[in-house]
């Protein structure tokens, strides 16, 4: 059984979460993976450190799922983000939607990437490769 | 006379240097009061002054939802997940 | 090493396309699968046969996917479409698209699948739960 | 003169009962006169006429492409992957 809202520091896979929200009325899955890059702005990047307030966050994500689907006919929903430290190509959130119709799954996967990324409390501490670090804003 | 616990994330716990803290308030007192007080404490929180979310036991707030004894509170700044 | 564009009858898996498309330089990756429902316009489906025109469809995929880049700066493609009979909730399509930033890996991920639908030398024939089978136009 | 096959998918296979057919035609015979020649031989087609995408070779055509001997024609009838 996979829970759909989850706050991590395990690696992340989506397998299991594609099969978890799939059902026989949904024609259509998108999945989006968000993806450590190597650089931001034309610096290069060491590593990323997450954080989340981890109490709240899970319910902001299930909130955001909420609203996609008040917004857009949509099935099941599931959403990791990990935390800790996250090296280059490591898979920092991944967001599953099933739908009937491939329109309001990526409509709904777009706006709960979105949203994330307005609301849920999850910060990132950029390392740069010269040795800095600091909180992205 | 009430207490609350206030939690402190990413660019807030570095310069509070701690991540929690409890504070005794006076009973009314609300969101947006107890960050003017944090503010007053920890000159450097000013400047996310207007960029935060507040949230109380886990869920959003407002500067002027008033504080309940044992209250878990949040001041969140600018978030950058995904 | 992954075929970037195919015409397949075995089973889709994701996983090593999304490997496939990553690299260092993008953030973002989505992945489409379009699945096999229980139903058409209310009407109950028993399976699936998917038909292709071989040799012009894998090339097709891959100037859908050249169109996709000229519109979007995305980074590496992956279509994988399954021919042959499938059932209910077995995937019939993968788009993979990776990309620097998310809303060019969404547009583009969308866009492919239209343009699937609109030229990719693909037939779908439903079987319906009563026995009558027909080819969807 | 010029022979070409012609491939035949999905409802076309269906109506005209084969996957392929070899065509002999006069130099010059272009694509939509094919698909007329191809109509007036199996009439249930004529409802797929305004609604097929041509191609030559693997390659997407025109109505008014001119066949070459060799050429693989395919109509293409409404298509449904994904």
């Amino acid at each position: 059984m996979v829970e759909p809202f989850v706050i991590t520091t395990e690696p992340l896979d989506p397998a299991p979460l594609v099969a978890a929200v799939q059902t026989p009325d949904d024609g259509a899955v998108v999945t989006f993976s968000g993806v450590v890059r190597n650089h931001f702005g034309g610096r290069p990047t060491a590593f990323l450190v997450y954080e989340a307030y981890t109490e709240m966050a899970a319910p902001v994500l299930r909130q955001i799922a909420d609203e996609a689907r008040a917004r857009w006919p949509i099935g099941k929903v599931c959403v990791h983000h990990r935390v800790g430290r996250l090296e280059i190509g490591e898979t920092a959130v991944l967001v599953v939607v099933a739908a009937p119709h491939r329109d309001a799954a990526f409509a709904a996967a777009a706006y709960i990437m979105d949203r994330i990324k307005e609301i849920a409390p999850i910060w990132k501490q950029e390392h740069w490769a010269d040795g800095a670090a600091e909180w992205r804003e | 006379m009430i207490t609350v616990t206030v939690r402190f994330f990413a660019g807030h716990r570095d310069i509070v240097g701690k991540a929690t803290a409890q504070y005794t308030l006076t009973e009314g007192t609300t969101l947006g009061q107890l960050w003017e007080q944090l503010v007053a404490e920890y000159p450097r929180l000013a400047g996310y002054t207007g960029r935060l979310l507040f949230a109380v036991n886990q869920q959003f707030g407002q500067p002027a939802t008033v504080l309940a004894d044992g209250d878990e509170v949040a001041f969140i700044p600018p978030v950058s997940g995904g």
